[in-house]
C-alpha cells in the first residue's frame, strides 16, 4: 500500500505544478494544429512549415512597432478527440488568440466546434467539405473549399475535345466523396459518360481491377481524388499496364515537386491542381510569392508546395486581423478578431482572399497544371493571360 | 554413522549410473521433495512408486534439469549434473519421457525418430535399425504422420525417440497411463529388452502390480520421502505398501481412532 | 477473355506480395511465439535501405538484396532478443511491447527519412503473352518467383535438412523438442535469420510496388497477422495459399463489385474459412 | 467478499472524490477537464474490453462496437430528431445487436481465430457503413450532430458516471460468483462444464454487457465530436487501445483499465504534447516498452505488490 500512496502523491503534485501557463506580456499567441505524425504527416508538416514562415516574416516586419506573435505547434495525430483536446488546450492554457492549420475534414470539423464553443476565430489552412461550414459557425474561416476545386475540373473536362467517357476513383473521405460526386453530377448533365465511378481505402496496394475496368469500358479520361501516396501506386500501375487514356487528373497530391521526383518520367503528361507554384503567382504578388520562397528554402532547405501556400496565407489571414485589433487599441477578443477576419481583403499569392457570410473563400479556386518534361506547368486557369 | 548405514542400505547392488543424494525440490516456495537420496544401479529398471502427488514426476523432472533442485547433488556416471541445463543433461545421456504423448504431430514416425537423434547425428540409420527392432511396429507405419497413431504407438514414438539420443538412462514417468493390459505386457517386453542391451530405466508410475513385478529395484514414495526401500517383489509383499497405495490394511484416521 | 487473364496475373503476384510480407512474422512468431507489431517497420526499414542504396549508389534489386537482407536480420535480432529477454513473455506482452517498438521505429524514421513519400523507381520489362495482349511485368515476376523460391526454399529446409527437422519439432511441440535434445535457444536464432531474410526480399519489393513512408508499417504488419493467424503455427505452404486466395478474392471483387467491396470480401472469406475450419476441427477431434 | 465489497466502495469514493477534486482544481481550465473525461470515456471502453477478456478471448474488433454505438445514436438522431440522451442508449443497443451476430457466429472460435475474426468482422462492419450511402451518407460523414452535452462540464460528468459503471461491472466480473466463472472459463472450459458453469453462457453475457457499454461510449463520444465519418471510429487503433490500457494498467487488477487509461491518455495529451509537438509518440512508445518490461502485471499490480507469477 505504501507503493501506492508515494505513487498518489507524486502523482498530484505532477498535476499541480505542471499548469503554470506562461504567457510573456505582450506576446501575442496563435495556436497550429496539424497532423505532425502519423499517415498525414507529410501534408501536416508542410502546411506547419508554411504557417511558420508566415509568423517568422510577420514578426521581422513588425518587430520594432512592440508585436510579437508566438506560435505554438500542435500534433493531432490524425486523431479527432486529440485534436479536439490540443485545441482546448491551447486556448484555455496557451491563451492563444486564434487558431490555424488542420488538414482533411475530419480533423478540422471538431476543431471549428471547439472554436465556436470558446469563442475563438479559426482559420483552416485545408477543408474542402461544404457542409462543414453550414453549422451557422461564426468563428470558423477557410482559406480553401471544394467549389474552387471542382469548378476548374470540369471546365478543364468539358473544353477537351471530344471526350465521352471518364472514370472517377476516389479515397474514401468525406472531401474526396463530395468532389467525386459534383464532378461526376456535372459531367453526366454535360453529356459526358461517367463509366466507372468507384470509392478505394486509402493505402491500398494494388488499383489493378480498376484500371483493367477502364480499359474494359473504354474510359478516356481517369479523375482520380485519392491522396499523394495512391497516386504512386495507381499511376505507375497505369502506366506499366499501358491503360490507353488520354488524361489522368488528380485533384491533389499530383501537382508536386516530390510527386515527379519519386514518378521520374512516369510522370509525364499527368494533370494536376495547384492553387500556387513557386514561379506562377497570382498576379501582383510575385514580389511576396517570391520572399516565400526564399524564406523558406532558407529555412528548412526545400522548395514549399502549394500545401505550405495554404499553411502561409491561412496564416496571414489570422495575422491580419491581428494587426488591425492592435492598431485599434490591442485587445484581442474573440468576437472582434472573427469580425476582422471576416472582413479580410487580402491578396495572397493563392489569389485575393476575402469570406462569406459563412466563412468559405469567396474567390478561391485551383489551376490545372500539367507536368511536362519534369516541370509543373499550368494550362488552364483564370489569370494565365495576364502572366504570359 | 546412522546416515551411512542408511545409505548403504537404499543402495542397490552393482555399480551406481545415477546417485542422488539430499535432493529437495520446491514449487515457488512450496517444498514437494524432502532431502531425498538414493541410487540407481547399471544396467536395472528401477521402480518409483507412490500415491498421487507423492513426488515421483518431480524427482525425475529435477534430475533432467527441467527443474532446478534447491538443494543436494544428482552425479551420474561420476558427474555432477544438477546445475547443468536440460540440453547439456540429453547429451550426456539421460532423457525424459513426460507423461502422456509427446509427439511432434505432424511429422511421420521416423522424422519423429530423426529429430530424437539431434545430438547424435552419427550412424542414424544403425539406431532406427535398433528402434525398429525394438518396437517392430513403428516400422511399418515409419511414413504415417504421428499423430495418426494410437496412443500406445505414440508412447513408443517417444520412447524410441529417446533411444534415438544415446541415452543410458531413460526417465519414463508413467508409461503405462492408459493402456491395455496387452500393451502394457508389450512395453514391459520392450523393457526388458532395454535392459539387456544395458539402457537403465527410472520408471515412476501408478501401475504399482506391474511395475513392481518388472522392476529389478523400487522405491516407494509418500509426500516427498522415499519410506520403502527394495527388490521390487519384495516391497510388493510389504504391508506399509499394501496399506499405503491399495488400503488393503486398516486406516488409521486422526480422531476416529481403527477403523476398517 | 484477356481482360481475365490479366486480372488472374494480378491476383497472383498480389498474393504472392501477400505472402512475402506474412512470411518473416510468420516464421518469427511459429518459433518464438513473439506477436511482432513492428515486423512492418522493419520491412519499410529494408525498404528504406534499399531506397538509400538505389538512390546514392544506383543499384538494382539483385545488389541492395544482400544488404537489406543483412540489415534485417540484424534488427530483427534485435527486436526479438530484446522481447525473449522480458521477464514474463506472453504472446499478449509481446503484442503489447512491441507496438512501443513500433512507434519508437516510427519516430526514428520521420527524423531520419522525413515524413515524404518514397518509391524505387524501376524501369520494368514487360513480357507479353497470349500474342500481345496479357502483359506481366519484371516486378510480377520478381514477387511471384521470389515467393515460390521463398516458399520452395523453407519447405526443402523443413522436410529434408535434419536441422530444418528439428525447426519443425520446435514449432510443433517445443517441450518435447527440448526433451529430445534440441536447443531451443538456437533453434529461435535460426527462426530469426529466416524471419531476417524474409523480411530482406520483403523491404526493396515493398518500396517497388507499393511506397515507403513512416508510418506506412501499420498495412503489411496487418496482411501478416491475417495470414499467419489464417494459416496456423508453422504451415509454410498455407501461407502461400492464403496470400494467393486473398489476392484473387480482393481482385475479383475490385473487378466485379468495385473497389468499396474489396475489404469486405476478404474479410468475409476470412471469417467463413475460420468457422468452417473450427468446425471441421470438432468433426475431426470428437 | 465483504472484504471486497469495501474496496470497491473505496474504488467509487476514490474516483467520484478524485473527479470533483479535479473539477474544483481546474476551474476555468476546461482542456484538463476535457482531457480527463475523454480519459474517463476511454477507460470504460477499457474496462468492457477486459469484461469480455476476462471470458478468456482476445477481442480486435471493438471498434465495430464503438463505431455501430456512435453511428447508431447519430442517425437516430438525425432521422427521428430525438436531441435527449435516450438515443445514448440506442446507439449501446445497437452495439448489443452486433454483438448477438456474433455470438451465434464466432461462438465456436478461440484464441488466434478468433482474434482475427474479430478484427475481420470489424472490417466488414466499417465497409457496410461505408458503403450504405442512403442510410449513413458513407464516405461523406455526418456533420453538425447533435451536442447533447451543454458544457464540459456536464460531458465530465456524464463520463464519470460511465466510468463508474463500467468500473463496478468490471469489479463484478473480477470478484463476484460471476467473476469465478469468468475465470473458471477462461482457465479451464471443460472443468467449468464439470463444476456446473455453463461456458458459452457466460462468455456471451461478458461479451454482451461489454458491447452495451462500448456501444454506449461511442455514442457520447460522438456527441461529443459532433462529427463522424467511417474511418474515424471504424479502426484498429480504437480497438487496439483498450487493449493496451488494460494490458499496462493490470489487466486482473479491478483499477487497472483506469489507471492505464488515466496515464497513458491524459499524460500524453496534457504534459507530452506541449512540450514534443513532433516526438511525444517516441516518448509514448518508450514508455509502453519500460512499463510491459518491469512491471510485466501492469501498474495497477505493481502499485498493489501482486506477486509477479500470479497471473490469475
Amino acid at each position: 500500500m505504501n507503493r501506492f500512496l508515494i505513487f498518489f502523491a507524486a502523482f498530484l503534485m505532477f498535476f499541480g505544478l505542471s499548469f503554470q501557463s506562461r504567457v510573456a506580456a505582450g506576446v501575442i499567441k496563435i495556436g497550429a494544429i496539424n497532423p505532425l505524425t502519423g499517415k498525414l504527416a507529410k501534408h501536416g508538416i508542410e502546411i506547419d512549415e508554411g504557417i511558420q514562415i508566415a509568423i517568422d516574416e510577420f514578426n521581422e516586419q513588425n518587430g520594432n512597432s512592440g508585436m510579437v506573435v508566438e506560435l505554438e505547434r500542435r500534433d493531432d495525430h490524425s486523431a479527432p478527440d486529440v485534436a479536439m483536446n490540443q485545441a482546448e488546450q491551447l486556448i484555455l492554457k496557451e491563451k492563444v488568440v486564434a487558431l490555424i492549420g488542420g488538414y482533411v475534414d475530419s480533423l478540422v470539423g471538431p476543431v471549428s466546434v471547439v472554436a465556436k464553443r470558446n469563442r475563438v476565430p479559426y482559420v483552416a489552412s485545408a477543408s474542402l467539405q461544404s457542409r462543414l461550414t453550414q453549422g451557422k459557425n461564426p468563428y470558423f474561416f477557410r482559406v480553401s473549399c471544394m467549389n474552387g476545386v471542382t469548378q476548374p475540373v470540369i471546365e478543364f473536362l468539358l473544353k477537351w475535345k471530344n471526350l465521352r467517357k471518364v472514370a472517377i476513383l476516389h479515397a474514401s473521405t468525406p472531401g474526396a466523396s463530395e468532389f467525386a460526386r459534383t464532378v461526376e453530377k456535372k459531367l453526366k448533365v454535360s453529356g459526358v459518360d461517367v463509366v466507372v465511378e468507384e470509392k478505394a481505402r486509402a493505402g491500398q496496394p494494388d488499383f489493378s481491377p480498376f484500371l483493367l475496368k477502364c480499359k474494359a469500358r473504354g474510359a478516356e479520361f481517369i479523375i482520380s481524388a485519392v491522396f499523394f501516396a495512391d497516386h504512386l501506386v495507381l499511376v505507375r500501375q497505369m502506366r506499366e499496364m499501358e491503360i490507353p487514356v488520354k488524361g489522368y487528373i488528380g485533384p491533389w497530391g499530383v501537382a508536386y515537386e516530390s510527386f515527379i521526383k519519386e514518378m521520374k518520367n512516369m510522370a509525364e503528361g499527368l494533370y494536376g491542381l495547384t492553387a500556387w507554384l513557386p514561379g506562377f503567382a497570382y498576379p501582383g504578388t510575385e514580389e511576396e510569392s517570391r520572399r516565400f520562397v526564399e524564406l523558406y528554402k532558407k529555412k528548412f532547405g526545400r522548395i514549399p508546395t502549394s500545401t505550405s501556400m495554404h499553411g502561409y496565407v491561412s496564416a496571414r489571414v489570422v495575422l491580419e486581423a491581428v494587426r488591425k485589433a492592435f492598431e485599434q487599441g490591442g485587445v484581442f477578443s474573440g468576437p472582434d478578431l472573427a469580425n476582422f477576419i471576416r472582413k479580410t481583403k487580402l491578396l495572397t499569392p493563392m489569389g485575393s482572399v476575402e469570406f462569406d457570410e459563412k466563412g468559405d473563400p469567396r474567390w478561391y479556386k485551383q489551376m490545372v497544371v500539367q507536368i511536362r518534361r519534369g516541370k509543373i506547368v499550368p494550362v488552364h486557369h483564370e489569370h494565365s493571360d495576364a502572366e504570359n | 554413522m546412522f546416515l551411512l548405514i542408511w545409505e548403504f542400505e537404499i543402495m542397490g547392488k552393482g555399480d551406481p549410473v545415477l546417485y542422488v543424494r539430499k535432493l529437495s525440490v520446491c514449487y515457488g516456495r512450496r517444498p514437494v521433495i524432502f532431502e531425498v537420496t538414493f541410487s540407481v544401479t547399471m544396467g536395472q529398471i528401477v521402480a518409483l512408486v507412490g500415491p498421487n502427488g507423492a513426488g515421483k514426476t518431480s524427482i525425475l523432472k529435477a534430475i533432467c534439469g527441467l527443474i532446478r533442485p534447491v538443494e543436494g547433488e544428482i552425479i551420474f556416471l561420476g558427474r555432477h549434473v544438477e546445475k547443468l541445463g536440460v540440453y547439456d543433461i540429453v547429451r550426456l545421456g539421460i532423457v525424459y519421457v513426460p507423461e502422456g504423448t509427446s509427439i511432434f504431430p505432424h511429422m511421420s514416425v521416423e522424422e519423429n525418430l530423426e529429430v530424437g537423434a539431434y545430438l547424435h547425428r552419427e550412424n542414424l540409420s544403425g539406431r532406427l535399425d535398433y528402434v525398429y527392432s525394438v518396437f517392430p511396429e513403428l516400422k511399418d507405419k515409419r511414413l504415417v504422420n504421428a499423430s495418426a497413431l494410437s496412443g500406445g504407438e505414440q508412447r513408443m514414438v517417444t520412447i524410441g525417440r529417446g533411444l534415438m539420443a544415446n541415452s543410458r538412462l531413460l526417465l519414463l514417468d508413467d508409461p503405462f497411463l492408459g493402456l491395455s493390459p496387452k500393451a502394457t505386457d508389450r512395453f514391459c517386453e520392450a523393457f526388458h529388452i532395454l535392459r539387456e542391451d544395458g539402457i537403465t530405466l527410472l520408471v515412476a508410475g501408478q501401475h504399482v502390480r506391474r511395475l513392481l513385478s518388472a522392476a529389478d529395484w523400487a522405491f516407494l514414495i509418500e509426500n516427498g520421502h522415499i519410506t520403502l526401500t527394495g527388490a521390487g517383489k519384495d516391497l510388493l509383499k510389504n504391508e506399509h505398501l499394501q496399506q499405503v497405495l491399495f488400503g488393503k490394511v486398516s486406516l488409521i484416521l486422526p480422531g476416529l481412532g481403527f477403523v476398517d | 477473355m484477356e481482360q481475365f487473364v490479366q486480372l488472374f496475373i494480378q491476383s497472383f503476384s498480389l498474393g504472392s506480395f501477400y505472402t512475402l510480407l506474412a512470411l518473416g512474422f510468420a516464421l518469427v512468431f511459429s518459433v518464438t511465439h513473439i506477436l511482432n507489431l513492428a515486423h512492418g517497420e522493419l520491412i519499410i526499414l529494408a525498404g528504406y535501405v534499399a531506397y538509400v542504396l538505389e538512390q546514392k549508389l544506383s543499384m538494382g534489386l539483385w545488389e541492395t538484396l544482400p544488404i537489406a537482407i543483412a540489415i534485417s536480420v540484424v534488427s530483427l535480432m534485435v527486436v526479438v532478443s530484446f522481447v525473449l529477454h522480458q521477464r514474463r513473455l506472453s504472446e499478449l506482452h509481446s503484442l503489447i511491447i512491441t507496438f512501443g517498438i513500433a512507434l519508437i521505429l516510427q519516430n526514428c524514421y520521420l527524423g531520419t527519412f522525413s515524413a515524404n513519400y518514397r518509391i524505387i523507381f524501376h524501369k520494368s520489362r514487360y513480357f507479353s503473352l497470349l500474342g500481345g495482349h496479357v502483359f506481366i511485368s519484371s516486378v510480377q515476376l520478381y514477387l511471384i518467383t521470389l515467393s515460390l523460391g521463398a516458399i520452395g526454399g523453407l519447405y526443402i529446409l523443413f522436410r529434408k535438412t535434419f536441422i530444418g527437422k528439428a525447426l519443425r519439432a520446435t514449432i510443433q511441440d517445443r517441450f518435447a523438442a527440448q526433451m529430445a535434445g534440441i536447443p531451443i535457444p538456437r533453434m529461435q536464432l535460426l527462426g530469426m535469420v529466416l524471419g531476417g531474410i524474409a523480411i530482406g526480399i520483403a523491404g526493396p519489393l515493398y518500396a517497388r510496388v507499393s511506397y515507403l513512408h513512416p508510418a506506412a508499417g501499420i498495412e503489411p504488419t496487418i496482411e501478416a497477422i491475417i495470414l499467419t493467424l489464417f494459416a496456423g503455427m508453422g504451415r509454410i505452404r498455407i501461407l502461400l495459399a492464403g496470400g494467393w486466395l486473398l489476392g484473387v478474392a480482393e481482385t475479383t471483387t475490385a473487378y466485379f463489385l468495385g473497389s468499396q467491396w474489396r475489404e469486405f470480401v476478404s474479410a468475409m472469406v476470412l471469417v467463413v474459412i475460420l468457422i468452417f475450419r473450427e468446425a471441421r476441427g470438432r468433426e475431426n477431434s470428437v | 467478499m465483504k472484504q471486497e465489497v469495501a474496496k470497491a466502495t473505496l474504488g467509487v469514493v476514490l474516483i467520484i472524490g478524485l473527479s470533483l477534486l479535479f473539477m474544483w482544481k481546474f476551474q476555468g481550465r476546461e482542456d484538463v477537464i476535457s482531457v480527463i473525461a475523454m480519459a474517463f470515456l476511454f477507460a470504460s471502453v477499457a474496462f468492457a474490453w477486459n469484461i469480455h477478456a476476462l471470458s478468456g478471448v482476445v477481442s480486435l474488433g471493438h471498434a465495430a462496437f464503438f463505431g455501430l454505438g456512435a453511428y447508431g445514436s447519430a442517425l437516430f438522431a438525425y432521422y427521428f430528431k430525438v436531441g435527449s440522451w435516450i438515443i445514448l442508449l440506442v446507439g449501446g443497443t445497437i452495439a448489443l445487436g452486433c454483438a448477438v451476430v456474433w455470438h451465434l457466429f464466432f461462438e465456436q472460435l478461440r484464441g488466434g481465430a478468433y482474434t482475427l475474426a474479430t478484427f475481420a468482422a470489424a472490417e466488414i462492419v466499417r465497409v457496410v457503413v461505408d458503403n450504405w450511402d442512403s442510410l449513413t451518407m458513407g464516405s461523406s460523414g455526418l456533420t453538425n450532430i447533435v451536442v447533447l452535452f451543454s458544457g464540459t462540464s456536464e460531458f465530465y460528468l456524464v463520463t464519470m458516471v460511465l466510468v463508474i459503471i463500467a468500473f463496478l461491472i468490471h469489479w463484478a466480473a473480477l470478484k463476484t460468483c460471476w467473476g469465478l466463472q469468468l475465470r473458471t472459463v477462461r482457465e479451464d472450459e471443460l472443468a467449468a462444464y464439470a463444476i456446473g458453469v455453463n461456458p458459452p453462457r457466460v462468455r456471451m453475457v461478458s461479451l454482451f454487457v461489454s458491447a452495451f457499454i462500448t456501444g454506449l461510449c461511442g455514442a457520447i463520444f460522438v456527441h461529443r465530436v459532433t462529427y463522424l465519418e467511417p474511418s474515424m471510429v471504424f479502426n484498429l487503433h480504437i480497438s487496439a487501445m483498450p487493449l493496451v490500457f488494460s494490458f499496462l494498467g493490470g489487466r486482473f487488477t479491478t483499477m487497472g483499465p483506469l489507471i492505464g487509461a488515466f496515464l497513458l491518455y491524459s499524460v500524453d495529451q496534457i504534459l507530452l504534447s506541449p512540450f514534443l509537438p513532433s516526438t511525444h509518440q517516441a516518448v509514448y512508445g518508450f514508455a509502453i516498452v519500460i512499463t510491459v518490461s518491469f512491471m510485466p502485471n501492469g501498474i495497477c499490480a505493481w502499485l498493489a505488490r501482486i506477486p509477479q507469477n500470479a497471473s490469475g
